[in-house]
């Protein structure tokens, strides 16, 4: 019993992270489409200048906030410039050419960071408060693993609501389908996108800045979790939230299941979930065929 | 043709290899930042034979086939004499193509056993020759040390990187351990994808393993920022404390620097740790270092180095730096280093320079926040 | 009253000419029909008033001589342009009620959405439906709502009635024709269907090859029979 | 033996059937009008008819062998050729080579990876010449107008020879130019082909009655009527829920 | 929707004929019969007059380089000719390279090497098509990415394929006698087998087969509609491709004489892709001239610099963003240009 406690509650503090990670992306490519393999770059950005900015010691909560707010920032700034500059001229292009033009983006970003931040790796520590381990019903998990599963789950809710509940997330919808058609009815989808753009680049700098303390960072650090992010987007189901959270979670349980019970499975079970995820269900957990064949 | 550095009078060119871009560019940095040391050294003493040397770096890229055309780049410049590479295969896949391309290859960095003669076999391959020391040796060394120091820890468990070299490391480990008298029982054993940093469900996995640390051991196998992230992930759930050590083959010192003062205690083996030898040498090399780059020398800075003394060695013997002439010196060739006299073997084409098994742990105050604890030094029985 | 004016409009997609030189004007309060065989430019008129990107546009195009030309289409739209498409263009995505609502600005009154679905035939039943659940002449009426929305000063209709069952055409017509009295809206109505421009339009432009080959009242149009026979039917060459 | 015969067919998508207890048979050498108001269930129907959408229930007869489960490829090689409502074709494509796909593809030629560039033959071009689009006919097909993008999918479907042919609204936004000559391709094509049956759905009164036998009022995804153009047309039904007061019989 | 926008719509942006009046051919119609034989040969000959006038370094990677172009080639057969999107693509590559490993030891002529590399290949594509046969777009994708990487991590779990290291010391081997070692031989043999390829799949691409496969890509809905096997075509697609992936993995392994994990890698698919874009994905001959062109520059990029990824990732983003369509694209923009003012 306190083993499947463990498993689950582990599980989920695996998985929602990933979920965190891929929540600038599920935006980006969930709602306009487009596949950001930039994501990875953004994310290490945040990391890295929170990493930077408290030079490796343990930080105040305050200083910590303020700290991965600028990540967030900082990405989120570099993610507006790079709409602005390439992005933006690819929307009517095709999936294929806008991959190219985000893994260039992705080189660049990693190349830049390199110049000003180095390649060695350097390291976070989290604030005081949030270290150690809590437990709960028996299983060990960390203080900061439970800060970013309640980020994460906050983070999944504000972008439900803001996709689903608000005029701006219908609008953005609407562009993703036609933007065209969103402009003839006075939207000004261009504003719009780069918003959203920028919005996503944020999330995946906050979402590095906060992961800084559980890894080595480093400019390459992107690669990483880029896959898992991908999948868990597809896996969720194009433009659903509560998909990719949905499929991180699972993600994560099953890997710690798999460590508990099937060892040999163990690296291998993120890969068949997608795999009988998509075999059953090709549109994604929560996707509707529907809304894309139209 | 090889006329840069083939004719006896001007510049010797020595050509540097090493992945200087991309996820190991680190390494290949502390490669490169190594071989420039020396060569500094002896163009400040002279050069040899009284001509100074030249070194021209090359990315080694990450894979075989960068590999290849990096190595056949410096070979159309006229670069015949070249060093370093990390990845064993990119030496696999090269070291058989290097006659045709009139190359000699110092290794200084791949630490495949099959790239020397291995077990006191003939060297597979007539141009290539090793400084720095393969696979085997090191976890040897590490895993007698260890059983000499901890006979009582029994049961391990095992983390690591799904690769060859760290897998089979981990095997010869145990099968050491147990014949240097230990009844080593294995525990958990995973080892997960190469590049993943995410070790949350295997690090919370060991975790709840109840046992007395006292008779409690953990071997590591990960390297690089993977290391490093383990570690971190590992810090709030205090895997430290359920193990009387933690043990890792190969270079924890950078890692054990990225991770500022809050690495935990480890031992490790690897080819050098500037607090292991008590030489002139190496105390010039470790200061020439540090005015370098800032920091102190890390094992591939130092096999770096190494392969530039050997060159000279070989040089100086053969009286040139010729392609040919300097293949043929290279194998006997004995060499200083900050270990003392080494010789690379002629018929393995091997240089084993002492195993530095170091137990080390980050302390905010050491110098780069990392305190060297005890370092024990296993002389290769050739 | 304003007005909005083309002249001189020549438009292309990529290196290819749709349209060489149109001008036409149309008050708002008016309902200007444009007729002319398939293909000879009548929607590539209408996407270059709106700024439809696939299409290049030179020439004028203003309303209250305010240049429109080089404006994005949001801002054509916020200057009281709506569009039809003739493809209809439903957000798949959205239910029905979305889709009308995000065409809610603010220059159009609260209550808007009561009234268009009182005057346009068919949505009032589809308002909680998802834009893919559509058939193609719901989809039309969507369509024509959306455009509504905004309370425009002039509307440019692609084909409102294609898809859409004789009855539905009926009151369709109905309530265009109110529109301009009611609302003062100008329409440009592209249309196949004769006899619904008859009944709707006070002046009709014929497009043929791109260009405005005639002008001239409805009435006009009807009398005159060897206009149709030139520009619309089968009947003879083409100039 | 009908040549398409449907018996108790029903079709939903997720909610409420949207066609229910269709029973129907076509006749070779007929052809059968469906009308009735938006979103009465033609299009669905069409699309089980020509095997795009499988239907819930009921079965589906061609030529006396059940096709409910076939798909439309085979349907497609058994003789049904089908235009769409809103036109699809292969836009990257010029007019020609959409139509010398289309040709191809119930020969079998399609598999042929070997054999050179495939070459429009003399039906390629008189489907083409047929349906106005002579001028046109080295345009990429994404170039069309709307008009000519309907003249576009009724050439693909002639050129396959059918014996059904499914044409879903295939005038609707043609000119008077081109609707009455699509109208004279149909007759043309009926006199030359008597066995050929076909389903068609209009919207305007004038095609309807121009070709059709016999026409079938559908409401609510249900057969309402089912008889004589006329009788149809004069069912009070039939003028309350979908003709209105405008159409005041088009063949006077 | 735009995530359902095919490349025909971005072929149709760049549309070609005005309605201009009919000509009385089809433009090139006899040349087209030409292609499959007259480009291959003339890509041959382009390339070995660069290889013999490329010092022995650019020699490698230009070898390496007509390699990838018959990589590319079978990529463009679903990214271009399909609509079909892989992330995974660099498998099939891996599989034809590791089938030559394991068959190192097998005397056996190198052509027998080729045709066994592309048979695994072929039958795995065939196993991942039928798995994936209801899956479509970047699900898809996403699919292949997945069964890649698994065959990746394979590597590492099984024994025989000797994980990092690779498998070494592949043997080139000898035609008839002749011997296809040394660095000029091995050249003429790979241009040869890759030249007879890229014409095959020229040859395919126009044949009947190869515009159902367009029009598949195009709008898959009308090509089941007149007729048209839609899943069995895009298999077919998949296999094709797979097993050409397959040949120039062997090839590839011949030629480097080792096959590591790398050649499976999900970032060797990427840039497999980057590759194909590079030249232009929509145009028969853009995918392989963008391998050979990419490897050249990378070649050129990555030296001495340590800031090789920042200016590979510059000069990327310019070439997309200036030219989207690739190498070709530019091509035909020009091409385009001068015919108007002509
Ligand atoms: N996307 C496009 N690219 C290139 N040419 C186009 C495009 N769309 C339309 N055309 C061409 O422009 C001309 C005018 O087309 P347009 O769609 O404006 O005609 P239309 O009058 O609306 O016809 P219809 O009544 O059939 O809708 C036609 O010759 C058409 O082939
Ligand atoms: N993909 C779909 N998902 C859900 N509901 C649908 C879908 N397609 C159509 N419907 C619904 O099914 C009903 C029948 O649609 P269908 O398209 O068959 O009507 P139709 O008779 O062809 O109408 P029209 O004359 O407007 O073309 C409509 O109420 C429509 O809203
Ligand atoms: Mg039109
Ligand atoms: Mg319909």
């Amino acid at each position: 019993m306190s083993q499947l406690v463990s498993v689950l509650l582990s599980g989920v503090a695996y998985g929602v992270p990933i979920f965190l990670v891929a929540s600038g992306l599920t935006l980006i490519y969930g709602v306009i489409g487009v596949l950001n393999f930039a994501h990875g770059a953004f994310f290490v950005l945040g990391a890295l200048l929170t990493a930077s900015l408290l030079g490796g010691a343990t930080p105040s909560l305050v200083m910590f906030i303020l700290a991965v707010l600028a990540g967030g920032l900082l990405a989120g700034a570099v993610g507006l410039v790079t709409e602005m500059t390439v992005v933006r001229r690819l929307y009517r292009a095709d999936h294929m050419t806008m991959l190219l033009a985000t893994y260039a983006v992705l080189l660049s970003l990693e190349g830049a960071s390199e110049v000003v931040w180095g390649t060695d790796s350097r390291s976070q520590r989290q604030p005081e408060l949030l270290a150690g381990d809590v437990r709960v019903a028996g299983a060990a998990i960390t203080m900061y693993d439970l800060v970013l599963v309640v980020v994460g789950i906050v983070v999944a809710v504000g972008l439900w609501l803001l996709i689903n509940r608000t005029r701006s997330g219908r609008a953005v919808r609407a562009i993703a389908q036609d933007a065209t058609m969103a402009q003839a009815i006075g939207i000004n989808a261009k504003t719009v996108l780069l918003l959203v753009f920028g919005f996503g680049s944020l999330l995946a700098g906050v979402a590095g800045a906060l992961m800084a303390p559980n890894v080595a960072i480093s400019p390459s650090l992107g690669n990483a979790f880029i896959l898992q992010c991908f999948a868990v987007v597809i896996v969720g189901g194009l433009g659903s939230v509560e998909g990719s959270l949905v499929a991180s979670v699972l993600v994560g349980i099953a890997e710690t299941a798999a460590v508990a019970y099937a060892p040999v499975l163990t690296g291998f079970t993120f890969y068949i979930l997608v795999a009988v995820v998509l075999v059953l269900r090709p549109q994604g957990l929560l996707g509707n065929a529907r809304v894309r064949r139209a | 043709g090889s006329d840069a550095s083939g004719s006896d009078s001007g510049e010797i060119t020595l050509g540097v290899l090493g992945p200087i871009s991309g996820a190991q560019a680190q390494i290949g940095q502390n490669q490169v930042n190594g071989a420039e040391v020396a060569v500094a050294q002896i163009n400040a003493k002279g050069g040899i034979n009284g001509r100074s040397v030249k070194l021209v770096t090359q990315d080694e890229g990450s894979s075989p086939e960068t590999a290849a055309a990096a190595i056949r780049k410096l070979a159309n410049d006229g670069v015949s004499l070249q060093l370093g590479m990390l990845s064993s295969a990119n030496c696999l896949a090269t070291a058989p193509t290097l006659p045709r391309l009139k190359v000699v290859m110092v290794d200084a960095g791949c630490t495949n056993d099959g790239l020397t003669g291995h077990d006191g076999k003939d060297a597979p391959h007539p141009n290539f020759f090793r400084v720095g020391n393969a696979d085997t040796l090191m976890v040897t060394s590490l895993a007698k040390v260890i059983a000499q120091k901890f006979p009582t820890v029994t049961d391990y468990d095992a983390f690591g990187y799904n690769y060859v070299t760290g897998t089979s490391q981990w095997k010869i480990f145990q099968e050491t351990v147990k014949e240097n008298g230990v009844a080593l029982r294995t525990q958990k054993e995973t080892f997960v994808a190469l590049g993943e940093q995410n070790f949350k469900p295997y690090v919370q996995a060991l975790a709840s393993v109840s046992g007395d640390p006292k008779t409690r051991g953990l071997y590591l196998g990960t390297y690089g920022a993977g290391t490093a992230s383990f570690l971190q992930q590992a810090q709030d759930l205090n895997l430290a404390s359920k193990y009387a050590f933690i043990v890792q083959p190969g270079g924890y010192y950078p890692v054990a620097r990225t991770l500022g003062g809050r690495a935990p205690e480890v031992w490790n083996a690897y080819d050098y740790s500037y607090a292991a030898f008590d030489s002139e040498m190496n105390d010039a090399f470790v200061k020439d270092f540090e005015a370098k780059t800032g920091k102190k020398p890390v094992s591939w800075s130092y096999d770096a180095y190494l392969a530039v003394y050997a060159y000279k060695a070989a040089i100086e013997k053969a009286g040139s730096a010729d392609y040919d002439k300097v293949l043929k010196a290279l194998p006997g060739i004995e060499f200083d280093s900050p270990a003392g006299k080494l010789t690379i073997n002629a018929k393995t084409h091997q240089a084993n320079t002492p195993v530095v098994v170091t137990h080390s742990a980050g302390d905010p105050n050491a110098t780069e926040t990392v305190k060297i604890l005890e370092t024990q030094l296993v002389k290769p029985e050739d | 009253m304003s007005i909005l004016r083309l002249s001189d409009v020549t438009a292309s997609y990529g290196l290819a000419k749709a349209l060489f030189g149109v001008s036409l004007t149309l008050e708002q309060g008016e309902t200007v029909g444009l007729l002319g065989r398939n293909g000879a430019g009548k929607t590539t008129l209408l996407k270059s008033v709106i700024a439809e990107p696939s299409v290049t546009v030179a020439g004028e195009i203003a309303i209250d001589d305010r240049a429109l030309r080089g404006l994005p289409t949001y801002r054509i739209s916020r200057h009281g342009v709506a569009w039809v498409p003739d493809d209809r263009r439903v957000f798949t995505a959205l239910s029905v009620r979305e889709n009308l609502e995000l065409a809610h600005t603010k220059n159009a009154p609260a209550d808007q959405l009561a009234k268009v679905v009182a005057s346009v035939p068919l949505v009032g039943r589809l308002l909680s439906r998802r834009g893919y659940e559509l058939s193609g002449g719901e989809q039309q009426a969507v369509s024509i709502a959306r455009a509504l929305m905004s309370a425009p000063r002039f509307v440019l209709m692609d084909e409102p009635t294609e898809g859409l069952a004789p009855l539905i055409v009926e009151q369709l017509q109905e309530s265009i024709a109110r529109l301009p009295s009611e609302f003062g809206v100008g329409i440009l109505l592209a249309e196949q269907n004769f006899a619904f421009v008859a009944a709707l339009a006070q002046r009709v432009a014929i497009v043929s090859t791109g260009r405005v080959a005639w002008t001239g009242s409805t009435s006009e149009l009807e009398n005159g029979s060897d206009l149709i026979d030139r520009y619309l039917s089968a009947g003879a060459s083409q100039p | 033996m009908s040549l398409l015969a449907l018996h108790g067919v029903h079709k939903h998508y997720g909610g409420p059937p949207v066609v229910q207890d269709v029973t129907l048979a076509v006749e070779p050498g007929e052809t059968v009008a469906i009308i009735g108001p938006n979103g009465a269930g033609k299009t669905t129907l069409f699309s089980v008819m020509a095997g795009e959408r499988l239907a819930d229930l009921g079965r589906v007869e061609l030529f006396g062998k059940d096709v409910t489960r076939a798909g439309a490829r085979r349907l497609a090689h058994a003789g049904v050729a089908r235009t769409f409502q809103i036109a699809r074709f292969f836009p990257s494509r010029t007019v020609e080579e959409n139509v010398t796909i289309a040709l191809q593809s119930t020969h079998r030629r399609y598999r042929r990876f070997w054999a050179g560039a495939p070459r429009p033959d003399d039906r390629v071009g008189r489907a083409i010449d047929a349906t106005g689009l002579t001028d046109l006919r080295w345009v990429l097909a994404s170039a069309l107008s709307q008009g000519n993008r309907k003249n576009l999918e009724i050439a693909m479907a002639l050129v396959q020879q059918p014996k059904l042919l499914l044409l879903d609204e295939p005038t609707a936004g043609m000119g008077m130019e081109d609707l009455p000559r699509t109208i004279s391709i149909l007759k043309d094509l009926r006199q030359a082909r008597p066995d050929l049956a076909i389903v068609i759905t209009a919207h305007d009164m004038d095609v309807v009655f121009a070709l059709a036998d016999r026409v079938v009022l559908l409401a609510n995804g249900r057969i309402a009527i089912d008889g004589k153009p006329e009788e149809v047309r004069d069912a009070p039904q039939t003028r309350e829920i979908y003709l209105g007061n405008s159409y005041r019989g088009g063949s006077a | 929707m735009r995530t359902l926008k095919s490349p025909a719509v971005l072929l149709a942006a760049k549309w070609r004929t005005a309605a201009r009046p009919p000509a009385a051919k089809t433009p090139g119609r006899a040349w087209s019969s030409l292609r499959p034989v007259a480009e291959p040969i003339i890509f041959a000959a382009v390339t070995s007059i660069l290889y013999f006038s490329f010092d022995q370094s650019l020699q490698f990677v230009l070898m390496t380089g007509v390699v990838y172009a018959l990589l590319t080639a079978s990529l463009g057969v679903l990214l271009g000719w399909s609509g079909i999107y892989t992330f995974g693509h660099a498998a099939f590559f891996g599989i034809g390279a590791y089938t030559a490993g394991l068959l190192k030891d097998r005397d056996m002529s190198p052509l027998l090497f080729l045709l066994a590399g592309a048979a695994v290949a072929a039958v795995i594509a065939l196993v991942v098509g039928l798995l994936g046969a209801r899956i479509v777009a970047v699900e898809f994708a996403m699919m292949t990415l997945i069964i890649g990487q698994v065959v990746y991590l394979l590597t590492f779990k099984i024994e025989g394929l000797q994980g990092d290291n690779g498998i070494f010391g592949i043997p080139s081997g000898t035609i008839g006698g002749w011997d296809i070692a040394t660095e000029d031989n091995l050249w003429w043999y790979i241009v040869a087998v890759v030249a007879v390829l890229l014409g095959l799949l020229r040859r395919i691409q126009l044949s009947p087969y190869g515009v159902s496969l367009n029009a598949v890509r195009d709008d898959p809905v009308k090509a089941a509609a007149v007729g048209l096997p839609v899943r069995a075509l895009r298999l077919s697609a998949f296999v094709l491709s797979g097993a050409v992936a397959g040949v120039a993995g062997v090839l590839y392994a011949q030629q480097q004489g080792i096959v590591t994990p790398s050649t499976l890698s999900f970032t060797f698919s990427g840039q497999i892709i980057i590759m194909a874009l590079f030249g232009g994905l929509y145009r028969f001959w853009g995918a392989p001239i963008g391998a050979i062109v990419f490897l050249l520059l990378n070649n050129q990029i990555f030296g001495e610099t340590s800031h090789g990824t920042l200016i590979l990732g510059v000069i990327l983003l310019f070439i997309v963003v200036l030219m989207p369509g690739g190498i070709l694209g530019v091509a035909d923009w020009i091409r385009d240009r001068v015919k108007v003012v002509r």
